[in-house]
């Protein structure tokens, strides 16, 4: 039994590890901030998810999973709420997503 | 996590960058932002004064399991470094103030600027 | 994870103000992870209600009063970088004569230290020696950082509202709340356009639970991480996100100035009302023992009711300054607006 | 056990690489955008550390972590949809 609960906390938390890593290149390398904000924010969820969940398959049932739970929950309802704020608020701020063309930088960038 | 002097160092860098945003840049904000780095710097030194290697953060345990007592890391400075936290924002909130009503009355939060107005006039 | 922090820190001499406020949340959120790391989880906890939200939302009210743009380029100063670099060879001779980080017979951890982790347990008889040391042993010291903060809010509103007040009784009835016709809302606070819908929703989903779990804090602090200072902040937290998906005028029908002022004070005078209880019980000020039959009850009590008195004030002042610098912003906008009409 | 370590690592290279991006990233969007990552990948590392010492109850960190993040976020983006935008974004919302 708690051979089979720690392997499926190794998968898990892989898992999730292989998703942080993966995102966060995404997050670095994608081209225009509407696709970044879709490589954050699958890492926000799945991630937090595949790693809490592996967590509490550890703890056991204690007060320790509840409050894994409640963060889980908590960042399911944050989470996207942040994007959608994000992405609508630069939208709603001009910024245009780039449809096409993946060299040209520049177009995006700010005169700061 | 123990390596000699390393968090002293960084302690030491992260002074520096502090003092030298206070002191080089003349927008206000800026300055405050440096004091807040400043600030941070010094909890770091605090807290990392505090730890010790081995030990684990000072709250009862209650059920030891491998008969050892825990090692504590040291209560005090955790207890100076979060009341200065708390009080350390209430003065740079009094400090942004200062600096909102600097931009009223001069139009500007721009040191040398408010310096040259006063000349001037 | 150090050289994570150092690295941030460079990067806080961009130029634009905004960015910088940015990075220093960033870096308040890595300055946590560290203190976590090195034990100190209530300084943590305290570090990541304090310097990642509420300052932020300081800086970021300032900087919508006061515009994001520094004036002048990043130019290298000369006589600064001396000094700083003076000052930080002589730390960095001065680290030699330092003890080696985390030995357990360091000077520090010789004095009162050993005195506090052995005996709070059987003294106090609270789990969490940070906040034995904070509420009892060292009661003055906290009592005297609450007055600060108290203060602190005090001048904030001093500062910020004085002239509000009068501008505000000539303006209050022509400057109407609909703002559709200019199209720009007003500030922080202006108020949600339809599409906030979703940030609606999920805000009255998340305030109450944010409540539930600041009184946890609160009224769990002798046993976990928590306590009055952070419990404050959170519930401070939760207010301002109030404020800020709603509008400060929902938020000041919640609770409105008067209220703030009112709370502020009751914080510090709850905090040396129990001082002075236990003095005309017959004990030294703050000294806990005296108010209830058994020492250790009567400290549990104690550090309760001064951890109320923390929380209070905390949140109270919290409040003030968060409701000065926006209330601010709308005056300012009320007033452009009224120019432009 | 080794896989918190793991974990432990991959967290930290995502945060260094949000960390990058909030460095280099064109726009403001992105700052908030990588704040808000480090954030929350803040709170994924606080429940790795506490596992990986040992002591597990200090949950109510990353709780809070998820709360405040969230509210930075928000304010951030209240100050931008709403505050003066100047000099920071090419184009205005409205043309007052």
């Amino acid at each position: 039994m708690d051979l089979i609960l720690d392997i499926a906390t190794w998968v898990l938390l892989l898992a999730g590890s292989a998703l942080l890593l993966i995102t966060g290149l995404g997050l670095l390398r994608l081209p225009d901030l509407y696709t970044r904000i879709h490589a954050g924010g699958m890492a926000d969820t799945l991630a937090t998810f595949l790693i809490f969940v592996g967590l509490s398959l550890q703890s056991g049932f204690s007060l320790v999973s509840v409050k894994l739970l409640l963060v889980i929950v908590f960042i399911f309802f944050t989470s996207p709420t942040a994007s959608y704020a994000l992405a609508q608020a630069s939208f709603v701020a001009g910024l245009k997503p780039k449809l096409d063309g993946f060299g040209d930088r520049d177009q995006t960038k700010e005169d700061a | 996590m123990s390596f000699g002097f390393f968090n002293y160092w960084v302690f030491i860098i992260l002074l520096m960058i502090g003092l030298y945003t206070v002191m080089s840049r003349s927008n206000l904000v800026k300055k405050m932002i440096g004091l807040s780095l400043f600030q941070i710097s010094v909890f770091l030194f605090y807290i990392s004064m505090g730890k010790i290697s081995g030990g684990t953060a000072p709250i009862v345990v209650e059920n030891i399991t491998d008969g050892a007592a825990p090692v504590y890391s040291n209560p005090l400075p955790h207890v100076l470094i979060l009341t200065a936290i708390v009080v350390g924002i209430a003065t740079t909130a009094l400090g942004l103030s200062l600096v909102v009503r600097i931009r009223e009355s001069f139009g500007t939060i721009d040191e040398e600027e408010i310096l040259e107005m006063k000349d001037g006039a | 994870m150090l050289l994570l922090i150092a690295g941030t820190m460079a990067v806080l001499l961009v130029r634009n103000l905004f960015v910088a406020t940015m990075l220093l949340g960033i870096v308040s959120f890595t300055m946590a992870l560290i203190f976590i790391s090195l034990d100190a989880v209530d300084v943590a906890f305290t570090e990541a209600a304090v310097g990642a939200g509420i300052s932020t939302v300081l800086y970021i009210g300032t900087l919508a009063l006061v515009g994001s743009q520094e004036k002048d380029k990043p130019r290298f100063a000369a006589g600064p970088m001396v000094i700083c670099l003076a000052v930080g060879a002589v730390l960095y001779y001065a680290t030699y004569e330092m003890p080696r980080f985390g030995e357990a017979d360091n000077p520090v951890h010789t004095h009162v230290a050993p005195r506090y982790i052995e005996d709070s347990p059987t003294e106090i008889g609270v789990p969490n020696m940070v906040t034995s040391v904070l509420a009892s042993y060292r009661g003055y010291d906290t009592f005297g950082e609450t007055t600060v903060i108290f203060t602190a809010g005090i001048g904030v509103l001093l500062i910020l509202r004085q002239r509000r007040r009068r501008k505000n009784e000539d303006d209050e009835t022509d400057v109407p709340l609909d703002e559709g016709k200019t199209g720009r809302k007003g500030s922080l606070s202006g108020l949600g356009s339809e599409h906030d819908l979703i940030p609606h929703v999920i805000a009255k989903l998340l305030i109450p639970f944010i409540f539930v779990f600041a009184l946890y804090v609160q009224f769990h602090g002798d046993y976990g991480p928590g306590g009055g200072f952070q419990a404050g902040v959170i519930f401070a937290a939760g207010i301002i996100l109030y404020a800020l998906v709603f509008s400060l005028e929902y938020a000041r029908h919640v609770i409105n100035e008067k209220a703030i002022l009112l709370l502020i004070s009751a914080g510090v005078l709850l905090y040396g009302g129990v001082g002075v209880a236990s003095m005309l019980l017959g004990g030294n000020f703050l000294d806990y023992n005296v108010l209830a039959s058994d020492p250790v009850a009567g400290q549990h009590l104690g550090i309760l009711l001064v951890e109320l008195g923390v929380g209070i004030t905390v949140t109270a002042a919290m409040l003030a300054i968060f409701y000065a610098f926006v209330g601010r912003a709308d005056l300012i906008a009320a007033k452009a607006e009224q120019e432009n009409n | 056990m080794m896989i918190y370590a793991i974990t432990a690592i991959a967290i930290l290279i995502s945060i260094a690489l949000a960390l990058t991006r909030a460095i280099l990233g064109p726009t403001s969007y992105d700052r908030i955008l990588s704040a808000n990552a480090i954030g929350t990948k803040t709170v994924l590392l606080i429940g790795v550390m506490g596992f990986l010492a040992g002591r597990p109850d200090f949950l109510d960190l990353a709780l809070v972590y998820a709360l405040v993040n969230f509210i930075g976020t928000l304010a951030v983006l209240k100050y931008f949809k709403f505050g003066t935008l100047r000099g920071t974004l090419s184009k205005p919302a409205d043309n007052s």
